[in-house]
């Protein structure tokens, strides 16, 4: 499925929500649309163009702001389509994709832990990999790892 | 009640919890925690350049290791915008192809421990070690390998290579008759296995579970086939196809993907012995060329500007399908590299496919799934 | 097969040591310790303790031919370092564990937790002292020590019960409860099958039933007990394919997960004392015992100790085979076990019994010749 | 073939138990001579009896030989030829390798090797691809069982030692390509320290007189020594020591034009 | 049946059932390894006993044997990690086979004497790995097995991962590799054994 082609076919369903498709290679393309309309993008994908596997939710912070992206595959198609939306990074939150694809379950949840990006009516939205405990989100580019050396020191007076 | 299987528990397979809620023997809830080997490779991996990354690949999934290289290394030279050469692309067919065997050889040793077989995991392990071999030959270790680079791989084939590797394939593919004569001859076996865990092709789709377990369900799809990557669009083989989506079928499943990896390697052997050639691209940035001369910590590329990209990968590995995504804004390091691995859908519709049967049913049918807790939890 | 028994042995050392210490005490005291009553006591304390060790030495080389086997079968060594080919090995195991702490759970039942396994053992070495090994094994007549062996050998999974429920553990009471289960459901048909060879032999003296197998021995005019007594065998042994109690894959180690140290060398060693238990009584009752048929060279069958030799020949080879069924079958669902015990394994076995008293009828048998006499 | 899944239980009883049974029977008829076990510390993969071949026992293979060639066990390091070039720990993804100074001819300037902690390193190799002059090898040695965390520190005179050892060596070397990056010179920032040439581990840097320049009225010439770096390419190993030493920070990577 | 290829090409070599063709000499003969591990039997057990008397001349008949036993049979944790599993797993395979050292593993901590860690120790499961060390009855060693054992390995930086299992455990041997290959990780349990037979218990 061409670029054009699926600007033809989610056009009309999600209007200005569509915000632009973008050619990717090794997906069908990139189809950046705005945060409102997800749930009604997802459907569309997953029901009028097939797309009903969906292979990978992840996130990635921007600093300023924080996009999350879909990938889902198509049997029909024996491609992969890539959404992506951006949200800003103080308010980072968007529609769960769990009523169209139970697969995002753990992924949201993933991404949720580790970029801080929250998504509405998640079933069971809490850390997946991490202890409870652990306050920070490791993947957002504020949070650095040790130095090495650092820890040296560190570890040496345990 | 509740029970707690693992994180030190022998059903397990690696580290992980499998909490149980079972009236009388029958399950009646599941709720698996992961996380016990979370190691933060995904950050890490935003610290390290684009070849240093490849040493974290072979610890992320460590039965699949040249697998998960070849998973990241398609992704980042599509983001950095190279091409590997020919050969270099048959070689990693090759090494897919042997490690394919190779995992679900350690696949088999532990499946069939779980239903309470030992010895055919001793002749598992025996032929495992006999492809390690072949990997150490050429990569120089036994399971982290370090061989892919981004334009290429690191060395060519050793001489005699595959000659050997014929030989060996030889007798592996002669072994896999004595694997069915233990399990699929035995009637325990399938008093065992016929008919638990199954989740069909619709619930498969729905949980984005991949690999085996839905080519199990009837489900004829394989990347290499659908979306050929490498040289899998010049050799030949057949998609191990069945149905029943039970233990049983993944089994055969497995067993059948197994010869037919015997036959893409005999194919690739065929096609290095007559096409020799350089196995790494010729341009390549300077810090690319691992060998030639690291950056350096500091940043000294400060200076130049580099083409930006992403990169997105999807590869068919012995667990299923596993995606990489890269983020190349033009510094050394990736600026985001994220991993998708197909254990982890796999393990995540567990509630889905184990409540309804026995607490005996649980070790074969997570056995059937081929859990690596290494690259879900990553 | 005349001349030193054990028993005779020992009631000869009990005799000489008892007239030695006699001899220097005065009179009514020397009187009262040579008289007969006190020989054939000390005897009988002689008796069991050259049983006891003997019987422990075999099942330590018991778990060594096991494991030396299982190796072969798995295609490797198996203990190789410790002493020569690894002889030592379970003699260092066993000393190890010895040394280790012994503790209990803080949760854990007191009594329980520590009778149920030392119960456990005790009641499986008893068990030598009934099994007849050779002629003039041991002295008295036990006219009924078929039915005291079973008896004694089905009274452990009580004690199994009593100590995975103690221990407070999830995965032990699982354990034992499977545990108990299938030992109730394969006593019954293990029961029905031995009544076969009673029906053949007419007594359940094993005495009598061995030497009823001078001519041929019963394994084949009674295949089918043969074979419901094997299976319940290595389901009452909890071996593989019935070793569902210990099932590693699903409960960590079954029953004996909260048990380390002296406790669980205890359970380890009962269990190998039960496996040897089983080999005997296979060979008892069906393999002739000590005899061989009339057709071997008579000069394999009368040097000194040939029925002991012969009869270790063969016990060790039914345990071999225990040892390649578990190198080769996996393990049995519960569901599945109790289902081929109660529905297969009793219809099976009430079959043999036809069978046996078809043969009584019959007495004749082409080729093997003729059944003796009842109560022969 | 593909494969398909039995809708019911094909085997019987009977010959569900005597297949396996037979299976297992074959195998253990094989391996009663001489299982395909190595006897660990008596037999070792690497002896060269095995080398270039399939080891064999009874028909039956063991290990493939001839894999040792490559493989990547602890380094040996020839402090003779080691130019302290830095490229090693420059490319240690782990970080394991420490720069340190041996006791060589010129007490004031000591040699620095490199000090490897294998309680840290990966054996990835990236270090010993990376050495310009294949002083830093990986060996065929794979026994780091100690018992003190200090122990797995490896000096390089201990490197030292296990060259001198003559293990074999990974034989692969990689060709070095024909590298278009060199280092550029900024040359109006320049001070001609002369830090560079001084540092150059390869001493492929000269320093070369430029004319000083007639300053125009008003005009303030900088301070600086009238000479300026000139690298010789064909020497250079491309380890960006100059850079690092600069003061003025006037090298940088570049391409000739 | 819906694959329905050709069944894949056969090898042109016989295979003949199973066998392999001979491609070098055999290795090393039965008899031969039989011999040497004779040879050093002899000498072994004629220290052993010698060690054995000299200690009972300080009175202390019952500590060799025990000794002697406790590092002759080093009943590890089966418990898997991370990566250096797979390598503990192949050690226990038919090539290395580590149950000709008596080495065998167990699944309940209670019947152990010695915790591997074969992996990659992370904060999350620290608690646990320190309660089963405890459930490990004395005498008790521990062996990190690999570099994220012994230090963190590569992932020493991350923030979830414990720089080194010394800091939660007391650990006896250190084996460097990663992952170590199986005759390494042999090599450290021989040398815990070597450390038990100096350092009594």
């Amino acid at each position: 499925m061409q670029p054009d082609v699926l600007r033809e076919r989610l056009g009309p369903i999600l209007g200005p929500r569509l915000l632009a498709v973008e050619p990717f290679a090794g997906t069908a393309g990139r189809v950046r649309f705005a945060r409102e309309g997800a749930l009604e993008l997802f459907r569309a994908v997953r029901d009028t163009l097939g797309y009903r596997h969906l292979a990978m939710v992840g996130a990635i912070d921007w600093v300023d702001h924080r996009e999350v992206f879909y990938v889902a595959w198509s049997d029909e198609e024996r491609d992969y389509l890539f959404l992506s939306t951006d949200l800003p990074a103080s308010d980072a939150h968007v529609e769960s994709a769990t009523p169209v694809w139970p697969a995002a379950n753990w992924h949201e949840r993933e991404a949720f832990e580790m970029v801080d990006v929250r998504f509405d009516h998640h079933p069971d939205l809490r850390h997946l990999l991490t202890p409870d405990e652990y306050a920070f989100h490791p993947l957002l580019r504020s949070f650095k790892l040790h130095e090495p050396e650092e820890l040296e020191v560190k570890t040496r007076n345990v | 009640m509740w029970i707690n299987m693992g994180p030190q528990h022998p059903m397990t397979h690696g580290l992980w919890n499998l909490r149980v809620r079972i009236e009388g023997e029958i399950i009646e809830e599941v709720d698996p925690e992961m996380g016990y080997l979370h190691r933060g490779i995904e950050k890490i991996s935003e610290d390290r350049h684009y070849n240093e990354v490849i040493t974290l690949m072979d610890r992320t999934c460590y039965v699949a290791g040249l697998a998960w290289e070849h998973l990241y290394i398609i992704a980042a030279e599509q983001a950095l915008h190279l091409e590997p050469p020919e050969r270099a692309q048959y070689i990693r067919t090759l090494s897919d192809e042997l490690q394919r065997i190779a995992s679900h050889l350690m696949w088999y040793a532990a499946f069939v421990q779980d239903i309470g077989l030992m010895t055919p995991f001793l002749y598992a392990m025996r032929d495992r070690d006999l492809v390690l071999d072949l990997f150490q030959s050429y990569t120089g270790a036994r399971m982290t390998y370090e061989y892919n680079r981004v334009g290429g791989v690191r060395n060519d084939l050793p001489t005699g290579f595959t000659d050997r590797t014929r030989k060996v394939m030889d007798w592996i593919y002669a072994r896999f008759v004595d694997y069915d004569h233990l399990c699929l001859d035995s009637d325990i076996f399938h008093r065992r296995c016929d008919g638990i865990g199954v989740l069909s092709a619709r619930d498969c789709v729905d949980w984005g579970v991949t690999g085996p377990m839905l080519r199990s369900a009837g489900v004829r799809r394989d990347l290499r086939k659908d979306r050929p990557y490498a040289a899998y669009d010049r050799v030949e083989f057949d998609v191990a196809v069945a149905d029943g989506a039970d233990v049983t079928a993944r089994y055969l499943v497995r067993m059948e993907e197994m010869r037919q990896a015997v036959r893409i390697v005999r194919q690739t052997l065929d096609w290095l012995d007559k096409n020799p050639g350089p196995v790494l691209a010729d341009r390549l940035p300077r810090w690319l060329g691992a060998p030639y001369a690291p950056v350096g910590r500091e940043g000294y590329l400060l200076k130049r500007n580099f083409p930006t990209g992403r990169g997105f990968s999807s590869v068919e590995e012995p667990h299923g399908e596993a995606q990489a995504y890269v983020v190349n804004t033009g510094g050394e390091h990736p600026y985001r590299v994220k991993f998708r691995s197909p254990v982890f859908a796999n393990i995540a519709a567990a509630q889905k496919y184990l409540p309804g049967y026995r607490v005996a049913d649980i070790p074969p049918i997570m056995g059937s799934v081929d859990i690596c807790v290494g690259e879900v939890d990553r | 097969m005349t001349g030193a028994t054990l028993y005779s042995v020992s009631a000869a050392l009990s005799a000489l040591l008892l007239g030695a210490v006699a001899s220097i005490l005065p009179a009514p005291v020397s009187g009262w310790l040579t008289s007969a009553d006190v020989v054939t006591g000390l005897a009988v304390l002689i008796f069991s303790a050259i049983l006891l060790v003997a019987s422990m030495i075999n099942t330590i080389m018991l778990i060594w031919f096991e494991r030396k086997m299982l190796g072969r079968f798995m295609d490797r060594r198996g203990a190789m370092h410790v002493g020569y080919a690894g002889l030592l090995q379970n003699f260092a195991d066993g000393l190890k564990l010895f040394r280790k702490n012994t503790f209990r759970p803080q949760e854990a039942d007191s009594l329980g937790f520590y009778a149920g396994p030392t119960a456990y053992m005790v009641t499986s070495m008893i068990l030598f002292g009934v099994l007849p090994i050779s002629t003039g094994w041991s002295s008295g007549a036990l006219p009924l020590s078929l039915l005291l062996a079973l008896a004694i050998f089905s009274f452990a999974p009580l004690f199994i019960f009593v100590s995975a429920w103690s221990s407070n553990n999830k995965y032990s009471l699982i354990g034992g409860m499977r545990s108990a289960a299938q030992m109730i459901a394969y006593e019954v048909p293990i029961l029905l099958a031995v009544v076969a060879v009673v029906i053949v032999s007419g007594s359940f003296d094993l005495n009598v039933i061995v030497n009823e197998q001078q001519n041929y021995w019963f394994w084949f005019p009674l295949l089918l007990a043969l074979i419901v007594f094997v299976a319940g065998m290595l389901a009452e042994m909890e071996r593989i394919p019935f070793d569902l109690p210990e099932a590693e894959a699903e409960l960590v180690e079954g029953w004996n997960t909260e048990y380390g140290g002296m406790l669980f060398a205890f359970f380890m060693l009962a269990d190998y004392v039960r496996a040897l238990i089983g080999s005997i009584l296979v060979v008892l009752l069906f393999l002739g015992g000590w005899t061989m048929p009339s057709w071997v060279p008579a000069a394999a069958t009368s040097f000194p100790l040939a029925g002991i030799f012969w009869f270790m020949i063969k016990t060790y080879a039914v345990f071999g085979l225990f040892v390649w069924i578990r190198a080769s079958l996996p393990r049995v669902r519960t569901d599945q076990l109790l289902r081929v015990g109660w529905n297969r394994m009793i219809p099976l076995a009430l079959l043999s019994i036809v069978l046996a008293a078809v043969l009584v009828t019959v007495r004749c048998l082409p080729f093997l010749g003729c059944v003796p006499p009842v109560g022969g | 073939m593909a494969a398909s899944a039995p809708k019911e239980n094909p085997t019987n009883p009977l010959s569900g138990v005597v297949r396996p049974l037979a299976t297992a029977a074959r195998q253990f008829t094989k391996s009663l001579i001489r299982p395909s076990t190595i006897v660990y510390p008596y037999e070792r993969l690497e002896d060269p009896k095995f080398r270039g071949k399939v080891a064999v026992a009874s028909g039956r293979p063991i290990g493939v030989g001839d894999v040792w060639d490559n493989y990547r066990g602890v380094h040996a390091l020839n402090i003779a030829t080691c130019i302290s070039c830095n490229l090693c720990a420059f490319s240690c993804p782990d970080i394991c390798i420490e720069m340190v100074s041996v006791a060589g001819d010129d007490p004031k300037h000591p040699k620095k090797c490199p000090q490897i902690d294998y309680g840290k390193c990966s054996y990835c190799g990236f270090c010993s691809d990376a050495c310009p002059e294949g002083c830093l090898t990986m060996t065929t040695r794979y026994e780091l069982a100690v018992t003190k965390r200090a122990e797995m520190v490896y000096s390089p005179e201990r490197l030292h030692e296990v060259f001198q050892r003559k293990l074999p060596m990974n034989p692969i070397r990689l060709e070095r390509p024909a590298n278009e990056d060199a280092i550029l010179l900024d040359a109006p920032l320049c001070i001609g320290c002369n830090a560079c040439a001084r540092d150059c581990p390869t001493k492929c840097i000269t320093m070369l007189d430029v004319p000083k320049p007639t300053a125009r009225p008003g005009e303030k010439l900088p301070r600086r020594i009238w000479k300026e770096p000139v690298v010789n390419d064909s020497d250079c190993v491309r380890c960006g020591t100059c850079i690092s030493v600069c003061p003025k920070e006037c090298l940088f990577w570049g391409t000739h034009k | 049946m819906s694959g329905s290829a050709p069944p894949p090409s056969r090898p042109a070599v016989p295979v003949a059932g199973d066998e392999l063709p001979m491609v070098g000499q055999p290795a090393v003969p039965f008899i031969e390894i039989e011999a040497l591990r004779a040879r050093e039997f002899i000498p072994a057990a004629k220290e052993a006993l010698t060690d054995m008397i000299g200690e009972q001349a300080q009175g202390k008949l019952i500590r060799p044997v025990f000794n002697w036993a406790g590092r002759n049979s080093l009943f590890p944790l089966h418990w898997g990690l991370a990566c250096c599993a797979i390598e503990f797993a192949a050690a226990f395979g038919a090539r290395w086979d580590a149950e000709r050292f008596g080495v065998l593993p167990r699944s309940s901590p209670r019947q152990c004497d010695l915790l591997i860690v074969n992996g990659t120790v992370t904060w999350k499961v620290a608690h646990k790995l320190i309660t089963l060390y405890e459930q490990i009855p004395e005498p008790k060693w521990v062996i990190a097995m690999g570099n994220c054992a012994t230090g963190g390995g590569p992932f020493r930086t991350a923030y979830s991962v414990v720089p080194g299992v010394d800091k939660l455990v007391p650990v006896d041997v250190y084996i460097a590799g990663c992952p170590p290959r199986p005759e390494a990780m042999l090599d450290g349990i021989l040398k815990l054994e070597s450390l038990i037979r100096e350092r009594g218990e």
